[in-house]
């Protein structure tokens, strides 16, 4: 066995032992320096190790995907219906209230609850809110300074994980607004760039509750003051 | 938003003594006669979104009878988010442009689905009536002659038609993510044992001081009936029997002199003694000779 | 993907999922009748299923194992020292029924665990011996000849290196320490040396990475019984 193919399957033992995604810096962390049998791989000797494995999988009923908390080996999604059957319970369904709560906390984070109701014209409700937060899709990062200081929300690391999502920037693009005639073309209706506002989520995720995120105007809110 | 209220009782009079045309205008549905309500179809399409699924069967329009079931309305308003969503559909159904909206007819079929709902008592979210006031407002000042000339006044549809966008973006961003492949639905995690045994624990760093502090507090808890025997016996004897042991075991009978190392001088070789002596007294070796003036030898005590 | 492909991949797939082992049953249970596209495999399938995805383990990091609730895919044992420490974690501190049983081994040597007891007034927990022995800082010189012929106990070189002693001696007197003036503090006592016990570290887990390191802390965490 050459040294390449230990150190990849060491690798894919770790992933398939953890069980949740694995970081490039944690693999490394498994080879301690004293093991001179083995010199502790580098960075590069690792991706390798990893695009092994990933052609490895090719054809197989896994496959290596990576996601924002790092690596980690999945059910390919082709064998997924014979999968389910292992458990008794149907996926979990995520009602269409709950999804339209969280793609506007994904696409415009950090964002209190009261803006979410004005965008979808309802009250949220708090068993949304409470699942969100159990799931750990989201969390409270900030206050935002008004009366009544309503929480921030911003979505986490498990949400893009949970949704096989390197990081923000990969979220399906926003549909672009049109502008009517009668609008004239000098209204505020441009979307700052889920790109944009992506990389900015992203720091705010990196940058930990301890310090909630500048607290920035959330875009034209229509209607929000008649 | 609340300054918009008070039009609310405007709009229930116009409602109320409006022509049902909503309803009426459908063309799936004009006269057609007592159950048209249930129209089988294909699945959900965009256009001609089903209200709801009731027993299977997608609801495409709104039943015109007051007979039906009431709980098909609750679901037809379980079905949708809000006032935002119920004026999507109504102006998706028709395929009206959303820029250009023809606000007295969306306004008066609005208003049908909202009437019906209070005629049904159903619980109808203080959302619906707030938009319906909303509509009643801008077809009033639509009907309200506008000067020309003046651009600061804005059409007064221009604010609705911004919110409709938005929410129906991120309506549509919803979808996206519930179509994007994930976890429990799509992929499934997975997860090997590891063989048992392998799991270690890193010890935890002790320090000289700790050790001597913790005896520090027993010999306080234990001074009264030990500190004197402890006490009596160097250090140093005490690690001189521990060697001698170490170098008896597993030899049988050692030479009694090998016990002791000459280059460490007098005190040396008194130690070793002691420490002899010490583990003779505590039955943990014995001396044996065979005859008088016969090599000693040692050995550990092994009890038979 | 032939059909025996595909069905070799869903049960690869089924037992990583399933993080438990699966019978033969469960997996021919995962196939509904319904599935024209792939007829229900019979249990001569799954078992040349099986067979072939052992075959495909040879060289990997994982392998299949059949046990008594069925088979299961694990971590291949010669993956498992690496494997292994991504759960490593530092435990608690000791506790002071250790420290002071380590304290009476070294200043009493050699001791049985029955004067030891007499001194403390309460029994000696054998995680705590245990965990003295396995960190190699005493060791059994011999045994007391009176009935039970109970275990002598001494302190090792190991002991002296990890506390940067050069002898026993080094430690200060009963008679110091009783002193009220004793804080430790003043004592010539260096912090053990991070270097030294890195070293001592070393030499546990020096006999290569192929065979996990001999010193293992088999859990039980000293004075855990009473």
């Amino acid at each position: 066995m050459s040294e390449r193919l230990s150190l990849k399957n060491i690798v894919e033992g770790a992933l398939l032992a953890a069980g949740a995604p694995l970081t490039l810096e944690t693999l490394a962390s498994l080879f301690a320096e004293e093991e001179a049998a083995l010199p502790p791989p580098t960075r590069e000797d690792l991706t390798a190790a990893l695009t092994a494995l990933e052609a490895d999988y090719q054809d197989r009923g896994i496959e290596l995907a990576q996601v924002a908390g790092g690596y980690r080996i999945q059910v390919r999604k082709a064998c997924a219906p014979w999968v389910a059957r292992l458990w008794d319970e149907k996926p979990p369904r995520y009602s269409r209230a709950l999804l339209e709560t969280l793609a506007l906390i994904a696409y415009r984070q950090p964002i209190t609850r009261g803006e979410i109701e004005e965008i979808r014209g309802v009250a949220v409700s708090t068993n949304i809110v409470k699942t969100l937060l159990e799931r750990e899709w989201v969390r409270v990062v900030g206050h935002r300074d008004v009366p009544g200081r309503p929480a921030l929300y911003a979505t986490t690391r498990k949400f893009l994980d949970y949704f096989g999502l390197k990081s923000l920037n990969e979220l399906p693009t926003l549909a672009e607004i049109r502008s009517p005639d009668f609008l004239g073309d000098d209204l505020p209706l441009e979307e700052p760039d889920p790109a944009a506002s992506g990389s900015s989520a992203g720091d705010l995720s990196a940058s930990g509750p301890a310090s909630p995120p500048p607290v920035r105007h959330t875009g034209g809110m229509p209607g929000s003051n008649p | 938003m609340s300054d918009r209220t008070p039009a609310s009782d405007e709009v229930s009079l116009t409602a109320a003594t409006g022509q049902p045309q909503g309803l009426a205008a459908d063309p799936a549905t004009a006269g057609e006669a007592s159950d048209p309500t249930f129209v089988p179809a294909g699945p959900p399409q965009q256009r001609e979104m089903p209200f709801a699924i009731v027993q299977g069967q997608p609801l495409l329009t709104l039943p015109q009878d007051l007979y039906i079931p009431p709980d098909a309305l609750e679901i037809f308003l379980d079905t949708f988010e809000g006032p935002l969503d119920l004026l999507l559909y109504l102006i998706k159904r028709q395929n009206l442009d959303i820029l250009d909206i023809p606000i007295a007819e969306i306004t008066n079929q609005y208003m049908e689905y909202v009437e019906l709902m209070k005629d049904l008592r159903l619980e109808l979210a203080a959302e619906y009536l707030v938009m319906a006031a909303l509509l009643a407002e801008i077809k009033s000042r639509m009907l309200l002659p506008r000067p020309a000339a003046t651009e600061e006044e804005e059409d007064p549809r221009a604010d609705l038609v911004r919110r409709l966008q938005e929410y129906e973006r991120f309506k549509k961003a919803a979808q996206d993510l519930d179509e994007l492949p994930r976890l429990e639905r799509d992929h499934y995690l997975v997860q090997a044992p590891v063989p048992p045994g392998h799991r270690r624990l890193i010890p935890p760093e002790v320090d000289l001081r700790e050790v001597l502090l913790a005896l520090r507090e027993l010999l306080a808890r234990a001074d009264l009936y030990t500190s004197h025997k402890v006490e009596k016996e160097s250090l140093s004897l005490r690690e001189r029997m521990a060697l001698v042991l170490i170098k008896l075991q597993g030899m049988g009978f050692v030479p009694f002199v090998h016990l002791f190392e000459l280059h460490e001088g007098r005190a040396g070789v008194v130690v070793s003694f002691l420490a002899v002596l010490e583990l003779i007294k505590s039955a943990t070796i014995e001396l044996v000779q065979t005859e008088p003036f016969a090599p000693i030898h040692v050995r550990l005590r092994t009890g038979n």
